[in-house]
């Protein structure tokens, strides 16, 4: 174990393995985490490790990758209906829950350019719940209107679609989405920001509570499966993440 | 195998992809090959069209920034934990390269279509999003098996020149075993030729072998051979090599500069293959 | 594997499949679960709804001998050098039985549509013949990629509620092998449930091991699985045996009539079995 | 070998094999074989051991088997126009090429019941040549019009099709079709017939020479092509046919 202190990224883990176990959200059976992902696939992992019957598909792992037809099996998985819950996130993610991975100003992205939509135009749509998760909590990502629409928020009606963002974690904050009103709500934020840290580094307008509480710290129980069960299921896709987050790694990278 | 398959070299296969071709890549560590991806860049290719199967990765930089690209049709261009592709980047913001964008699924879905030799298929989705907008060779069409009113996107079927794929072994018929990345027969189905280079050969047929055959593309499917050991690096092939990081990464930092990018280049592709014939 | 995956036997899977199912089989020599059919002929299931993928055989001839098939979606049934099946042409004589033909492609084709998650998926051919005209769920359509008159047939997605398949092994995870016979994991893929009926189990998981990767269904798409060694005898298991021609030609012969059909069944189905558990 | 004297099934063999060398015809590069067609196979094998370079796909041979996608792979092969070549059968087969492999009477067979269409409602259409092939030539097979079309011989201007019959072989004679037309001609008649059997033996009207030349034997080194290196390689598919026709089989079936 790496000390006592908790950090950023558990405190995130844990966060997102909550909402995932959110018991007003339809059920969480199967969960798809895309590759460059590392506490999303924490989190994932700290469900199961906590005894939660979840089937993961880990996108990318070498080893016991999941699937057999390529990385086409994802998205035809997704499109029967087999996966329950998705993780994206956005160099732009917008009020109506709208993601940008194309770019800043005209298309394709003649300003900034994002590396590009991967699977969300379908993923956002086809999958009941969606975690939008973007450690950056900044004016510049989170804007009131994304520049390029990669995946919508909301569909108009009779578009056949799952579902939509179930929330929305940075990392200062959780906000929940309400797909009825197309509009964030501030849920809590983490330890050192506030009512006015929170509003000063969001792009867009959201609801707020009259009284905000604070992101819970993981729990003992938490840290010890994320410093050691979870720690050991990563090592080997995210080497310098388990490093730098959960201390020495005690399994050799075997790409190395 | 048929005698004109095995060819000697990846040069000798890289020679057969005319300028101008649509070339389909899977992207890193799913089985591209960099070996014919170098080689392409050894002689010179231009205005290739490169395809992500479905995103692309550390060969689609490499070609760019040599200049051999003139459009890219992919869902995503990033060199993974190393961060954005730097050459992609650049040549989209000077403009010497067309963009056009998609979304994974969408991409095999247009493979799928030419696989099955139908002019289009469907897929759920893409409604709302600028991707759609972008594209008016993709269609909205109202699903006929509804009562109405349930937009359905149809693709067009993508057929592409040639699919560059290195795969762990070839048999002497021309078979070759790429394992569980079965994308990669999808590619090999609606592609008008496939080039593969390999690791090595196979004794034995390997459509003969029940544990071997699953994995295999059948020679009717294979226009070109060439050993090209260790063809995949830096990126992963199956359970034979891993992903080199840190050359990736260093990749990364040479090309954040036209000149770093050149340099890299010499010293990886050009000289380095100069000093082998040597 | 998930504790109620594995069950204790075929007749426990068989107690999980209601009347009225429609129960997709691969033909002879493709896997099909002869174990499970017998299995359901034993536990009287009626009314099935067969789907055959994209022909039947033997195990859809006994099903329906037994009076357990109430409709028979198809492109062909066949005992292939034995002949005709008997218990289904009597059946359809009799109109003791729905008959829906189809042709193998299209069969391929609606599974494909169900695995996709897509409502619907082209097809060319059919146009003209009568198999098209006799559904009248197949639409056709006007290509819309076309300039216009290039009628096209699109075919609905079909999902059947079960998948019955045999196996070579399956591991503890659920993961279960079958080899090249990779329409069966397009019938696992569509269906919304799939059993799977194995020789034996394998140590180790059948996904980590990249020989066998390419050949297996991963456990997301298996909802009970259970031992049967020789489970798909009289027909061929990949290199593991081959057909028994011998018996089912002796099959065909006997199954020319009702009472014929009855003897054998009490010989082969009913007697083995209480024999085996006596 | 099994002595001189010439089968009926090697003539046939060797009439298949004339066909599908046909100059005129576009050329066969890919054939492909349904299960239950000995005879197709020897001639298949019987041009591919005469020196031509074709590739052959045999559905149903136990090994070597060339498909890995299972048996979707063959109709997604011709999708592609990659299989140059196909034969088909039929409970009827009628003047304009139309197949019946559903039954007579009544959709769907209320008088005989065939086994199915198969994939021959696709085939048909999406292979630039098919060779029908029916050793049984009665008015009971070759009739006026098929009761039941499984697969049309000829489609409406418009409808997408790669081609259709190149001809027709029977027990008793070959036949060519002509699509422009929509009519069969007479071609040559097997030994034992003449221009008067062949009419009594045909349902349909044909065109026919004024002079009908026989179907050729087979040439001494087809012979020794069918019987030796032919049957070596059928003989694990189809064990009584070879043994019926080619004599002893020296090799064991595998399944026995």
């Amino acid at each position: 174990m790496s000390g006592p202190e908790i950090k950023p990224e558990e405190r995130l883990a844990a966060t997102l393995a909550r909402l995932i176990l959110d018991p007003a959200a339809p059920p969480a059976r199967h969960i798809a985490v895309g590759a460059a992902s590392p506490i999303p696939a924490a989190a994932c992992w700290l469900v199961k490790k906590s005894g939660h019957p979840v089937r993961l598909s880990l996108l990318h792992k070498r080893s016991g990758n999941p699937f057999t037809e390529g990385s086409r099996e994802l998205f035809d998985l997704t499109g029967q209906g087999r996966i329950d819950l998705f993780f994206l996130g956005g160099g732009q993610i917008d009020g109506q829950a709208n993601i940008n991975l194309i770019g800043t100003g005209e298309w394709p992205g003649t300003g900034a350019r994002f590396p590009g939509s991967f699977g969300s135009a379908f993923m956002y749509m086809m999958t009941p719940r969606t975690i939008l998760f973007r450690e950056e909590h900044s004016p510049r990502v989170l804007v009131e209107k994304v520049d390029n629409i990669s995946a919508p928020g909301l569909s108009a009606p009779g578009v056949f679609r799952r579902g939509t963002a179930q929330a929305l974690v940075t990392g200062r904050a959780v906000f929940r989405f309400d797909p009825a009103r197309g509009r964030f709500a501030l849920e809590s934020a983490h330890p050192g920001e506030d009512v006015a840290s929170i509003r000063a580094a969001t792009g867009f307008d959201y609801d707020e509570p009259a009284h905000l509480p604070a992101t819970p710290d993981p729990t003992p129980e938490q840290l010890a499966l994320l410093r050691g069960p979870v720690r050991d299921e990563m090592i080997e896709t995210y080497p310098e993440f388990c490093a730098r987050v959960f201390g020495a790694a005690e399994k050799k990278d075997a790409a190395a | 195998m048929n005698p004109e398959t095995l060819e000697a070299s990846p040069e000798a296969l890289a020679a057969r992809v005319p300028d101008g071709a649509m070339v389909a890549l899977p992207p890193d560590n799913s089985l591209p090959s960099v070996a014919l991806a170098k080689a392409l860049i050894r002689r010179g290719a231009r205005g290739l069209r490169l395809l992500g199967v479905p995103v692309s990765g550390f060969a689609t930089d490499i070609l760019i920034g040599a200049g051999c690209v003139a459009e890219v049709q992919t869902s995503a261009v990033s060199l993974g934990e190393a961060g954005f592709a730097p050459r992609f980047t650049a040549a989209l913001k000077e403009g010497r390269i067309t963009v056009r964008d998609a979304t994974c699924p969408a991409i095999h879905t247009m493979l799928q279509a030419a696989e099955k030799g139908v002019p289009f298929m469907p897929l759920r989705g893409l409604i709302g999003s600028d991707i759609l907008a972008n594209r008016p060779d993709w269609r909205v069409i109202d699903n006929p098996f509804a009562g109405g009113g349930d937009p359905v996107v149809l693709l067009p079927a993508l057929s592409p020149d040639f699919a560059l794929i290195h795969a762990a072994m070839a048999d002497r018929e021309g078979n070759v075993w790429l394992g569980r990345r079965r994308e990669c027969a999808t590619i090999a189905h609606a592609a008008k030729a496939t080039f593969v280079t390999v690791e090595r050969l196979h004794d034995g047929n390997l459509l003969e072998d029940e544990r071997l055959a699953p994995g295999t593309i059948s020679a009717t499917y294979i226009s070109g051979i060439a050993l090209a050991p260790r063809g995949a690096q830096p990126v992963a092939l199956l359970d034979e090599y891993g992903v080199d990081a840190g050359f990736i990464a260093e990749y990364a930092r040479a090309a954040r500069t036209e000149e770093g990018f050149q340099a890299w280049l010499a010293r990886h592709v050009t000289e380095q293959h100069e000093e082998a014939l040597a």
